[in-house]
């Protein structure tokens, strides 16, 4: 009786509790078919994320970057930019509509612009690191062992082959054809490792969901570490 | 039009039947206590001597930035060093870095120091989260009062006993990193010299984390599920840890299973096609 | 360590540079008439296949960039989905486009009603069926769950940046039978496609995609300067190994070839008489 | 003293900033969205070159401010040698393309909310879930800006607004996507159930690396190499001869760790090197409008 009364949502934390699991069988329940409770879940689950996006992605940055500095801090400039911004709003008009590409292209614009940067600080780092791969033991080394040298020279010819795969303007024939396909086996390993590597963060989840209920909803004494 | 065989009812299994076969799976490993005694690895051990070199009333500042997406790694790691902490007597901090990882560390705090008779306020506080840990320590290294300011109660830090007479991060013990993702190099950067960090983070993060032990500048690791199942063992008591790893091991052996199964059953049915063909 | 500034090596700058002008007289000889080749990509060779399967069955395509945020990448798949869009105009078989990012939907309403423009069919563009769900991760994986199950399609294409949300949309996908098409640049969901679709565009074979569908000279003249492009961080590997090999791998010649402040550093040990 | 740092110093006096802040994004209003009439004027070949221009000197700005050397105190002994002269306004250029994404956030969202008004008010088929939609994120909205509003202290922190809040975004949409991402988990399951078999060369390799690293990776793995077989534990000893080196790496683990690193690294390395290029000869035909694609 006592565990019932607990069990029950009458207090705020117990609700909480409810409307989790709630949550989490009603999408649980798209497993077996798509059905009226997965659906009715589904445009709540939309409805909601659209309303809590307007406040800190919509309210947040039109008042910290442009109320802010034009009614607090007077930079009178800023206000251009959100009637240019605007423009974007014709998209729904068929005779203006060119007008929102005008928004467009500065956006195109700018992340083809800002993509050297990113190509700088993410690939570069990279193609440095793939250089300091001794391949044989010298003195100019003395940390690099045996195991290493073979290391890098499995990392070299993997790194060969697989761009030899990824190269599209001529034809792929004998010798090249032959490093290409070993580098696709070489690119299977690859995913396969990731594969099994993912799978133990998913389960993860998925125990920390079902512990939820067993331990939350329905308050079992799982290893509640006594000592 | 023959009735399909065994086999390749096996090939085209209704998929919703492997749903419910992993779920339960779950289950059973969760709820039934098989204990598999595991090897101590040498990470754990160290983590667990380090605790034990603790003195009543120490001061410890735990890390915890793991959420719900983690949970069944890092929540018996933290129940098991907080137990441990406990039983040193030892006073500890909490500091987060969003909102979520707050919420369910502070809460699991809760609970578990109520069964110990720990007082909030008295013996261990939570700080509520940082959004830039980089900042926050190097703010604690010189100011631990005016970086913090309030705890998660919103009560003034200058009123909570635990850290009375706290200056700064120096005056702390030992730092301890609960974390899915990569703030143990901040730690290890930022804290002032000569303070152990220790380190709990999930298998994933676990393998670049050797060069660290091996340098020093962590001095103990428990890794994942698995680790605090370890950290249970020596502590000698019966915790998530255990379960956790059994249901994580488990469900990784049903998929396996089930591959094994279904290239079984596809080749039982091509040697079946070829001999009637 | 990260590049604010070419400055903090003038290595980034170089490849770049030489990036940029072997895509560019490529493009150049591209256009003055060279006859370029691409070699066959199967995965493209079947969006035909799909597209003619949803035409049978009468039920709608989707076309997923998923959360892609706008930039490159999203261009490039649009650019990917117009090309779709053409093909079922001539047919007329119902279309969605379900996006998780808020300016990829306001570019994707111009493109997708340019390519029923372009392929003779304005009538056919309707602006609900380019979907803005959420920009929420999960709550606009949800939405796509459901949409693929409900109107059970007949054809998938999911192309651009994936996150773990890639594996809800595929097996949904495979769920209700449709034929699925995936494309990512996101190395870490390949595994899942592979797993769970007909084909995947893996890597850089993303961004032939538009050059092997529409074979224009520009883009065919692009992926030539592309191949050189590889050809040089090839040779860079190779040679950068052999020298670190000699001269050891924390020799400023190393830091020369891509760390930041390596330039410096290097030319400091220049002065330094090179010891 | 470069221009966008002048015009950042033009501010407003600070005595009726309020009524002169107002006008001027009034005017600001009339004179940008009075263009476009002007615009319309334009034929078509002019809105091509119009638009092809902005493309060009958005990207031009960008890169330019990376290409750019950085250290000017040659001709300007005074100026920070950490940046060139566009580098004051990457931060103001950042903050106009935030507005213009929240912008598109807003245009995003009307986008979905006209569809469901649609299917509310013409009774399409199935309306009634659009009204659940439509009923959540009005509720949302409210809650959520006013949320935010209180973190800036426009409006006061009421216990409702908090307890509302709370109900809505951490115990329903929280829970909601810790469901939804625990999905996966079925999913991954259906999915190396089918498409593991020994079908090809390709296939069977996939398949064989998905198992080593599924066993390694799991407690299991370690149990059975470290416990039941014994084997030691972590990275060998210095100086140890071969044969223990190979007993230290011979346990699943080690082994699921070698594949990840030793493996799957290089040809990471190499998609990743092959979609930087390709990003990168991408971003130069949008920058130069030479792609037909979109724009």
């Amino acid at each position: 009786m006592d565990w019932l009364i607990q069990f029950l949502p009458l207090n705020i934390e117990r609700i909480s509790v409810w409307i989790g699991v709630l949550c989490t069988a009603a999408i649980y329940s798209l497993l077996y078919r798509e059905n009226p409770i997965y659906r009715f879940f589904e445009h709540m689950y939309i409805g909601l994320a659209a309303g809590y996006s307007l406040g800190p992605l919509f309210v947040d940055i039109i008042y910290r970057y442009w109320i802010e500095p034009i009614w607090g801090q007077g930079y009178w400039a800023w206000a251009f930019v959100v009637p240019y911004g605007m423009y974007l709003y014709f998209i729904f008009s068929e005779r203006y509509g060119w007008i929102s590409r005008i928004v467009i292209g500065t956006l195109i614009g700018a992340s083809a612009g800002l993509f050297f940067q990113e190509f700088s600080s993410r690939y570069l780092p990279q193609l440095n690191s793939t250089l300091q791969k001794p391949l044989w033991v010298t003195s100019a080394n003395p940390d690099v062992t045996g195991w290493d040298v073979f290391g890098n020279f499995l990392f070299i010819a993997i790194l060969l082959s697989v761009l030899t795969y990824f190269t599209f303007s001529y034809e792929q024939r004998g010798g090249v054809k032959r490093v290409a396909t070993l580098g696709r086996w070489f690119l299977m390993i690859g995913l396969g490792a990731i594969f099994g590597n993912t799978v133990m963060a998913r389960m993860a989840l998925l125990i920390g969901r079902i512990y939820y209920i067993l331990s939350d909803w329905l308050m079992l004494p799982l290893g509640r570490g006594g000592g | 039009m023959q009735s399909p065989t065994i086999w390749q009812r096996m090939l085209s299994i209704d998929r919703r039947l492997l749903y419910l076969l992993l779920f339960v799976n779950i289950i059973v490993f969760l709820i039934a206590p098989i204990r598999m005694p595991a090897s101590i690895s040498p990470p754990v051990q160290k983590f667990y001597d380090e605790i034990e070199k603790l003195k009543p009333g120490d001061l410890v500042m735990i890390s915890s930035n793991w959420s719900a997406s983690t949970l069944a790694e890092n929540q018996p790691q933290l129940e098991a060093v907080l137990i441990h902490l406990m039983r040193k007597k030892a006073r500890f901090t909490f500091i987060s870095i969003e909102a979520q990882s707050r919420d369910i560390s502070y809460r699991l705090a809760e609970r578990l120091t109520k069964t110990h008779g720990y007082e909030y306020g008295k013996d261990w506080a939570h700080f509520g989260f940082v959004p830039n840990l980089i900042v926050a320590i190097k703010g604690m290294v010189n100011d631990l009062p005016a970086t913090i300011k309030e705890d998660v109660r919103g009560t003034p830090i200058s009123q909570l006993e635990v850290v009375k007479g706290v200056k700064s991060l120096k005056d702390y013990k030992m730092i301890i990193d609960v974390t899915p993702s990569g703030t143990v190099p901040i730690w290890i950067s930022y804290s002032p010299k000569g303070i152990p960090i220790l380190y709990c983070p999930t298998s994933v993060m676990a393998a670049e984390a050797y060069t660290y032990l091996d340098s020093g500048q962590i001095t103990g690791m428990i890794t994942g599920a698995k680790g605090a199942q370890e950290y249970e063992q020596l502590l000698k008591i019966e915790g998530l840890g255990a379960r956790f790893a059994n249901a994580i091991s488990f469900s990784h052996v049903l998929i396996i299973v089930f591959i094994l199964l279904g290239n079984f059953a596809m080749f039982m049915n091509r040697a079946q096609a070829r001999r009637e063909a | 360590m990260t590049y604010q500034h070419a400055q903090d090596n003038w290595f980034a700058a170089i490849v770049i540079g030489f990036i940029a002008l072997a895509v560019l007289v490529n493009i150049l000889r591209a256009k003055t008439g060279a006859q370029l080749y691409i070699r066959r990509i199967p995965g493209l060779d079947a969006i035909d296949e799909a597209i003619g399967r949803s035409t049978e069955l009468g039920r709608p395509v989707t076309m997923i960039p998923g959360l892609t945020t706008f930039g490159v990448v999203a261009v490039q798949a649009l650019t990917i989905f117009k090309y779709i869009t053409q093909q079922i105009a001539h047919f007329a078989t119902p279309m969605r486009l379900l996006t998780g990012d808020a300016t990829v939907f306001a570019v994707a309403q111009e493109a997708i009603a340019d390519a029923y423009n372009e392929a003779g069919r304005p009538d056919l563009y309707d602006a609900d069926n380019i979907r803005f769900l959420s920009d929420r991760q999960f709550a606009f994986a949800s939405g796509v769950a459901g949409l693929i199950q409900r109107e059970r399609v007949a054809a998938s294409f999911m192309f651009g940046e994936f996150f773990a949300e890639s594996l809800i949309f595929a097996e949904t996908g495979n769920m209700v039978g449709a034929i699925q098409i995936a494309g990512t640049t996101s190395f870490t969901q390949v595994p899942f496609f592979v797993a769970a679709c007909d084909y995947t565009i893996i890597g850089d074979e993303f961004y032939a995609t538009s050059a092997y569908l529409s074979r224009e000279p520009v883009l065919l003249g692009s992926l030539v300067g592309q191949d050189i492009a590889k050809l040089l961080f090839a040779l860079t590997a190779v040679s950068g190994a052999i020298i670190s090999t000699i001269v050891g791998v924390d020799s400023p010649i190393i830091k020369l070839l891509g760390q930041p402040g390596g330039w410096d550093a290097f030319f400091q040990w220049l002065q330094g008489g090179g010891q | 003293m470069s221009i966008p740092y002048l015009i950042a110093q033009w501010q407003l006096p600070q005595q009726g900033r309020l009524l002169y802040a107002t006008l001027v994004v009034l005017g600001a209003f009339v004179l940008i969205l009075g263009l476009v009439p002007l615009l319309q004027t334009l034929p078509p070949r002019g809105r091509r070159v119009l638009i092809v221009t902005i493309t060009f000197l958005a990207g031009l700005f960008f890169a330019a401010e990376f290409f750019l050397p950085v250290d000017w105190t040659a001709i300007f002994p005074k100026d920070d040698p950490t940046r060139n002269f566009l580098t004051p306004a990457i931060q103001p250029a950042q903050n106009v393309l935030q507005i213009i994404g929240a912008l598109a956030l807003g245009l995003g969202t009307f986008g979905l909310v006209r569809l469901h008004m649609r299917n509310v008010v013409q009774k399409r088929a199935q309306w009634g879930y659009s009204v659940v939609l439509l009923v959540a994120f009005v509720t949302m909205a409210i809650f959520s800006i006013l949320n935010t509003l209180s973190e800036k202290g426009v409006v006061t922190k009421t216990p409702l607004l908090e307890r509302g809040f709370s109900i809505l975004f951490d115990y329903t949409l929280v829970q909601l996507d810790a469901a939804m991402f625990s999905l996966i988990a079925f999913y991954i399951f259906s999915a190396a159930y089918r498409a593991f078999r020994i079908r090809s060369v390709e296939a069977s390799i996939l398949m064989f690396t998905a198992v080593v690293v599924l066993i390694g990776v799991v407690p299991l793995g370690a149990y059975i190499s470290y416990t039941l077989l014994g084997l030691p534990q972590g990275p060998p000893p210095e100086n140890a001869d071969w044969w223990t080196q190979f007993l230290h790496s011979a346990g699943l683990p080690s082994i699921a760790n070698w594949i990840l690193t030793a493996l799957n690294a290089p040809a990471q390395r190499a998609i990743e090197f092959g979609v930087g290029i390709g990003g990168l000869a991408m971003a130069i035909r949008l920058w130069l409008s030479l792609e037909r694609g979109v724009t």
